[in-house]
């Protein structure tokens, strides 16, 4: 029974995606979009079902299906492990993305293959669902490279675009260099346990025979390159911005919610590993720092309304991976929660806004549209408020015991955090102030078509607004229900945090410094009524972050110009040399037959005596030898 | 020194004798006659081994067929003049170095292979009489037929050949 | 029932093709090539049953050579890998028109024969002359019905026969020295000689000089983009679906356990070249102009790492290795199927006069889609299967060949996506593009088929292999 | 009958044959007239007829000398031809002169 049902949960969008498909185009836009919504909703339902199961019984069902790979000396099975932890994934995937493809119905009603953008869909939502449930690494990287395909196939979702392509590539190439990563992680616990199957795994580990500490750190360091490539993280984090690109509920569902966590999924999987490599929890720790606060600097000066959101998404992932790197996984697993919320929503926020601008993602264009469409306005605004960590909303309280694990362990990071959610409260406000404050600065007959978003597309803002304000509930401090619902997944119990004074004062810094950057953007955007200046005009220090710091122009010139330098020369030179010594032969051959070629002259008489001498010859060597013929 | 001896002292000095001067001689008519003379002395030693049929034949085949080819050959061509340009020295040279070796390679092997030269002790058993070569040659059982037939056919064919050979082209190019 | 008429069916086959003249020529093939599958497919049920279908028979007495073909598990899954890719080939082969069909036919039957006898061979010369007989009608092929300047072809195609006829003449004398200490060319009696390592060394380079030039190992791979450009798309798919699997199963049948002394002295040498061909072969086609050459490099690169794994001399590497032949010889073949079906409409190989073609094709683009990713290893599909056992393998001589053989994961995806989105994506292109006809589809869906099955459950084709590859193995570490 | 050989001994005939059979060898490579290179082909095959009749009478055996007389038949059909050939080159050629015929140059 629970096989079957949780074969549905899986299966159910995989069904949508071959309906979709092969059906879609002559089902008609609407149809085919019930399609992908509905097989996403029931996967919602199995997987509340399934959650509420565990929630009482506290058991992790694992199902095992076939023998998938073997190696020499040890199987790799083809089986899911719905446990906690893979449930609260699948509830916030199924979820979020039931509301994105409701969303979507709306959003691409206008596109003319609409059915293949809910087929890819449902498609990641299927590889996305085989990342959480897999019960063994290998199962998860059946789904982890394939979110990572359906990525590239919905960020070039309008392949006619070459940049876009450019960037669906560019995303899908990153992610593999991270996928690599994780293979050589996989490489090495396969052969340092013999299993890749994360029950075995953790039970091994916890029995802790022969564990080579140096090992662990590898295959950590390995597997923590994989989760920086799929989620972003430095120096792989330069492909979330352009993956900006593809359609706004594809930002929403893949590039905030989802597909950017697994990262932190498999980390959280693998805790019981990562604990044992203090070393690589503090790399972790220090990337995770850094890459929030660079991201929120680049996020700064950004124009571009989905930039801006891709950018405190590289720079909340950060902060997640901060709480990784110093142990906290639930405390990651939460901001990722109420990240997906409040993140979601604001993208959908922006799709909306883009929708009634027809496509104009220039906030630089924009400007009072708060009156215009209310209910993404104040959606957003919940959002905003949200992710700046304004309290009681719940990216105040998941971002608060980030920095508050982190003020115990390391006051540096703390600081750098802390920088860094200041920065997120002044450029989310920045881009609410733009967006929605002032005037309209776009055309005239764009400012005539300003309408607020059709119900299918406010509705999902709606839920989300409500769950990123009410999201901080699964865990207060002091009485967390996700603590305790998570607890058996870690081999450290995690000790909550005494709320005494210090907390307070963290709490209260964090808030002043929330309202510090809010206070900031509004006397920049709102008093003095700026607003950003054209490309051209950006000069100084703003010149470098708006350009991201020429990342992705360092990249080009030190590792894609060489290797393409490297390839012409291998192309026009070494395959030349190669070929010509093998040529060489030919021709050497071809030499000794010209010149053997004079030795036959003609002549009778010169080749009689050329035969006397050879017999001649050979009588006098077998004489010679005392050979008896 | 025995009668015989001597005379196969004689006729092997005229051998040797008519056969270089074959060679060295510039008028191809003179070359021929010489090389009668030389296959004579050849008939010569066939008569010393009394082997007489074969002795005949040999004049019949060399002397007779042969060398009348031969000089009819030479007329026909008209070549019975010295017009013979003497090959380059380079080439003289050779010839006379492959002489030299062969004569030195051959006679090395005859002494390197050490014949046994017993006593040659005679049964007196006929082994040469025409009868006794008409029974090896002809013989079904273990004698040479098949080979004597195809000698035959091959002599047929050279004569067809021949005949091909010689004949003048009508309608070549 | 033995596997002796699996060989008949196909030389009648070819004989049939050769006297059915022009016009039936096509359909005549493709049933020989369909009755040769089924009768694969028979002789692996008989043989998952445990009967005996070996054929021995006395055909020389001196020097004693033995017409013996043995069938274990590897034989019979590079046969199936022949007889299911030949009509493929033939099939995929019928949107096209040829001058003397029937030759050219009857041509890609005999090299199915001769190839399938590679594969079964037990007896040394045997082996030999089939491996060389293999190499007569793709030349034939190559050279009459290739494309592109006939003068530049000639010289492409008689430099690649030269080539590697003169790479097989060393494995000859390897045989020959190997028949003067055993007295026999059977395998099993090669297998039990005893070799000092000197011995073993001379042989194991003699051989791999052989293989080395077919598989193709750099620096031996120089005949291998030309001849892949110039070939028809026929003669390119038989080279690099089947004829190159050749090489590799060589390599796992003979030239390990001859020399398994000095393959072990020497592994990390032959382990190196393997990966060096990976990572050259991936830089080499990011920079291809021509769709052909580009996938000749691509093979090169995949080919590389299957024989890095070969190499390892482990039951993962040699299992990795056969799967991913197997799964490579598929992908391989649809994508040269893709560019042939490309060439159809546009007339063209130069990727830079694509472009653009999505829009008109989605079918098209769909199958061209699941095929690139099949052969970057995404997992799901049986190349990932492959790859990752191979990889496994090689993260067990050292971690660090893993992560140097891992980079074609990256680097095969930048250059097959960078291909993909210049031939296919783009503004739509002003040149009509039909989208792909039943005939097309056919051959394409039976691959995709194929590759996605045995990547969700590979183990019917694990089973059949393992048992003989550990046999092997033993000999091996005898 | 006593044998000739007990007088003169093998070996005589030996040196007799190499000596004639060198002849022919020197003959073939000095003229360059064909029909005197034909001449000395002939020496040099009675040279081994001699040592064939030698050698049979050494052994006292029929053979040796049916063998010669095989030889003969080649040696007559060899010159029948041969002249047949010489005959055609001079024909065309206008001479027979071994020197003029290259075309087995390569």
């Amino acid at each position: 029974m629970d096989i079957n049902l949780a074969l549905v949960l899986l299966l159910a969008p995989f069904l949508g995606f071959l309906a979709n498909i092969f059906l879609g185009k002559s089902l008609g836009k609407n149809i085919s979009g019930a399609i992908g919504t509905i097989a996403v909703v029931v996967s919602f339902a199995m997987s509340l079902f399934f959650f509420l199961q565990i929630n009482q019984t506290g058991q992790p069902i694992s199902i095992h299906l076939f023998d998938w790979i073997a190696i020499s000396n040890f199987n790799i099975e083809f089986g899911f492990l719905l446990d906690q932890l893979s449930l609260l994934w699948l509830l916030f995937v199924t979820g979020i993305g039931s509301l994105i493809h409701l969303y979507s119905i709306s959003y691409m009603h206008d596109d003319e293959k609409m059915h293949k953008f809910f087929a890819y869909l449902n498609l990641f939502v299927f590889f996305m669902i085989t990342l959480v449930m897999g019960s063994n690494l290998l199962i998860m990287f059946i789904g982890w490279e394939g979110v990572g395909l359906c990525s590239y196939l919905l960020i070039g979702f309008w392949y006619k675009n070459q940049n876009y392509n450019d960037a669906a590539k560019k995303a899908f190439i990153m992610n593999r260099i991270g996928d690599l990563g994780f293979l050589v992680g996989i490489f090495i616990i396969g052969f340092m346990f013999n299993t890749l199957d994360f029950a075995t795994l953790k039970a091994t580990i916890l029995a802790g025979n022969n564990l080579d500490a140096y090992w662990i750190a590898a295959a950590g360091l390995a597997l923590f390159i994989g989760a920086s490539g799929k989620s972003a993280q430095i120096p792989l984090y330069t492909w979330l911005p352009d993956a900006m690109a593809g359609p706004t509920p594809v930002s929403a569902l893949i590039h905030a919610a989802t597909m950017v966590t697994a990262g932190i999924f498999m980390i959280t999987r693998l805790n019981f590993l990562f604990d044992l490599a203090p070393a690589i929890q503090d790399i972790i720790a220090v990337i995770g720092a850094i890459t929030s606060l660079v991201a929120a600097t680049i996020g700064l000066v950004q124009n571009d309304i989905k930039k801006v959101l891709a950018y405190s998404t590289v720079s909340q992932l950060g902060l997640m991976f901060l709480a990784l790197g110093l142990g906290a996984y639930e405390i990651a697993v939460f901001h990722v929660i109420t990240h997906a919320f409040f993140k979601a929503c604001l993208f959908l926020g922006s799709g909306s806004v883009i929708h009634a601008l027809h496509h104009e993602q220039d906030m630089r264009k924009m400007g009072g549209l708060r009156k215009a469409m209310p209910i993404t306005f104040i959606t957003m605004l919940i959002s905003s408020l949200a992710i700046s960590g304004i309290f009681p909303l719940s990216g105040f309280w998941s971002k608060d015991e980030i920095l508050m694990t982190a003020y115990h362990q390391s006051p540096v990071l703390w600081v750098i955090g802390s920088l860094a959610s200041i920065l997120t409260a002044f450029y989310m406000f920045r881009l609410m102030y733009l967006t929605f404050f002032k005037e309209f600065r776009g055309s005239e007959e764009q400012k005539h078509h300003l309408h607020e978003s059709p119900a299918l597309l406010t509705f999902p803002l709606i839920v989300l607004a409500i769950l990123a304000a009410i999201g901080g509930l699964i865990s207060l401090p002091g009485h967390s229900w996700l603590n305790h619902y998570l607890e058996p997944l870690f081999s450290k119990a995690h000790e909550a945090h005494h709320l005494g004074t210090t907390e307070y004062m963290l709490m209260a810094i964090a808030t002043v410094g929330a309202l510090l950057g809010i206070g900031i953007a509004y006397a920049k955007y709102i008093k003095q009524a700026q607003v950003p200046e054209e490309d051209e005009k950006i000069t100084g220090f703003s010149k470098v972050l708006y350009n991201k710091y020429y990342v992705d122009e360092v990249y080009e010139a030190i590792i894609v110009k060489p290797i393409n330098l490297l390839s012409r020369f291998f192309r026009d030179y070494i395959e030349t040399a190669l070929a010509s010594i093998v040529f060489g032969f030919g021709k050497a051959a071809n030499e000794l037959s010209f010149q053997g070629k004079k030795l036959q002259n003609g002549s009778i008489g010169f080749y009689l005596f050329a035969f006397v001498i050879g017999f001649c010859a050979i009588v006098s060597y077998l004489i010679l030898a005392q050979k008896k013929f | 020194m025995s009668t015989v001896l001597i005379i196969f002292c004689i006729l092997a000095a005229v051998t040797l004798a008519s056969a270089f001067m074959t060679i060295f001689t510039k008028n191809p008519i003179h070359s021929a006659i010489y090389l009668v003379i030389c296959f004579f002395s050849i008939a010569g030693h066939y008569l010393l081994f009394n082997a007489q049929f074969l002795a005949l034949v040999h004049i019949i085949v060399y002397s007779g067929a042969i060398m009348i080819l031969m000089l009819f050959t030479l007329m026909l061509m008209n070549l019975n003049k010295e017009d013979e340009v003497h090959k380059p020295r380079i080439t003289r040279l050779g010839a006379v170095v492959s002489f030299l070796l062969i004569i030195s390679v051959l006679i090395a092997i005859f002494i390197q292979t050490k014949p046994i030269v017993g006593p040659y002790d005679t049964t007196g058993e006929d082994y040469q009489s025409i009868k006794v070569l008409g029974q090896v040659l002809l013989d079904q059982d273990n004698g040479f037929m098949v080979a004597f037939e195809f000698a035959s056919i091959l002599l047929l064919v050279a004569m067809i050949g021949a005949v091909l050979l010689s004949k003048k082209e009508k309608s070549s190019k | 029932m033995d596997v002796s008429f699996i060989l008949i069916i196909l030389l009648i086959g070819a004989f049939a093709t050769y006297f059915s003249g022009d016009k039936l020529a096509p359909k005549v093939a493709l049933l020989f090539g369909l009755v040769s599958l089924g009768f694969s497919v028979y002789l692996l049920s008989l043989f998952n049953a445990g009967q005996n279908i070996d054929f021995i028979s006395a055909w020389i007495t001196k020097p004693s050579i033995s017409f013996s073909l043995k069938a274990d598990g590897l034989s019979l899954a590079m046969l199936l890998l022949n007889t299911a890719l030949t009509p493929l080939i033939i099939f995929s082969a019928f949107g096209n028109e040829f001058r003397n069909a029937k030759n050219f036919y009857a041509l890609i039957l005999f090299m199915s024969f001769a190839m399938a006898g590679t594969f079964l061979a037990a007896d040394g010369l045997l082996y030999y002359i089939f491996w060389e007989l293999a190499l007569i009608p793709i030349y034939f092929i190559a050279l009459i019905w290739g494309n592109g300047d006939a003068e530049e072809r000639k010289k492409a195609v008689v430099k690649f026969f030269i080539y590697t006829l003169a790479g097989s003449l060393f494995m000859l004398t390897a045989f020959i020295y190997l028949y003067g200490k055993a007295g026999s060319f059977l395998i099993e009696d090669l297998y039990k000689l005893e070799l000092s390592s000197q011995e073993q060394l001379w042989i194991f380079l003699a051989f791999f000089l052989a293989y080395a030039i077919k598989i193709p190992i750099i620096p031996f791979h120089t005949w291998q983009a030309k001849v892949y450009q110039k070939a028809p798309t026929v003669g390119t798919m038989l080279l690099s679906g089947i004829m190159l699997k050749m090489g590799l199963y060589s390599v796992i049948r003979w030239q390990l356990p001859l020399a398994p002394s000095a393959a072990k002295e020497y592994m990390t040498i032959f382990i190196a070249l393997g990966i060096a061909g990976v990572i050259y072969g991936s830089i080499v086609a990011l920079r291809q102009k021509d769709l052909k050459k580009l996938l000749a490099y691509s093979s090169l690169a995949h080919v590389g790492l299957i024989a890095a794994g070969t190499y390892t001399l482990n039951l993962d590497g040699l299992r990795g290795a056969v799967l991913q032949m197997i799964a490579h010889g598929f992908v391989v073949v649809g994508l040269f199927f893709v560019a042939e079906i490309i060439y159809r409409r546009y007339e063209t190989r130069e990727i830079s006069e694509m472009g653009g073609i999505r829009s008109q094709s989605p079918k098209f683009t769909s199958m061209f889609m699941i095929l690139v990713l099949a052969s970057v290893a995404l997992p799901s599909t049986f190349n990932f299967i492959g790859e990752f056992t191979v990889l496994y393998s090689l993260s067990q001589i050292g971690i660090i060949w893993a992560i140097l053989g891992g980079t074609t994961i990256i680097l095969g995806a930048y250059y097959m996506l960078r291909m993909f989105q210049h031939v296919m994506l783009g503004e739509t292109n002003a040149k009509l593009f039909k989208d792909v006809t039943t005939n097309e589809t056919i051959v394409l869906v039976s691959i995709i088929t194929f590759l996605l099955f045995f990547g969700i459950y590979p183990k019917p084709i694990t089973d059949l292999i393992t048992p003989s590859l550990e046999n092997i193995i033993t000999i091996i570490n005898r | 009958m006593d044998s000739v050989l007990n007088q003169i001994g093998i070996e005589n005939y030996i040196f007799l044959s190499v000596a004639l059979f060198c002849i022919g060898v020197f003959g073939v490579l000095y003229r360059r007239n064909a029909i005197i290179v034909f001449m000395s082909i002939e020496i040099m095959l009675n040279a081994v007829n001699l040592l064939f009749v030698a050698f049979s009478t050494y052994h006292q055996d029929a053979q040796g000398q049916v063998f010669v007389f095989f030889s003969m038949a080649v040696a007559a059909a060899e010159v029948a031809v041969g002249l047949a050939i010489l005959v055609a080159i001079f024909r065309n050629l206008g001479s027979i002169d071994v020197a003029n015929l290259k075309n087995l140059k390569g």
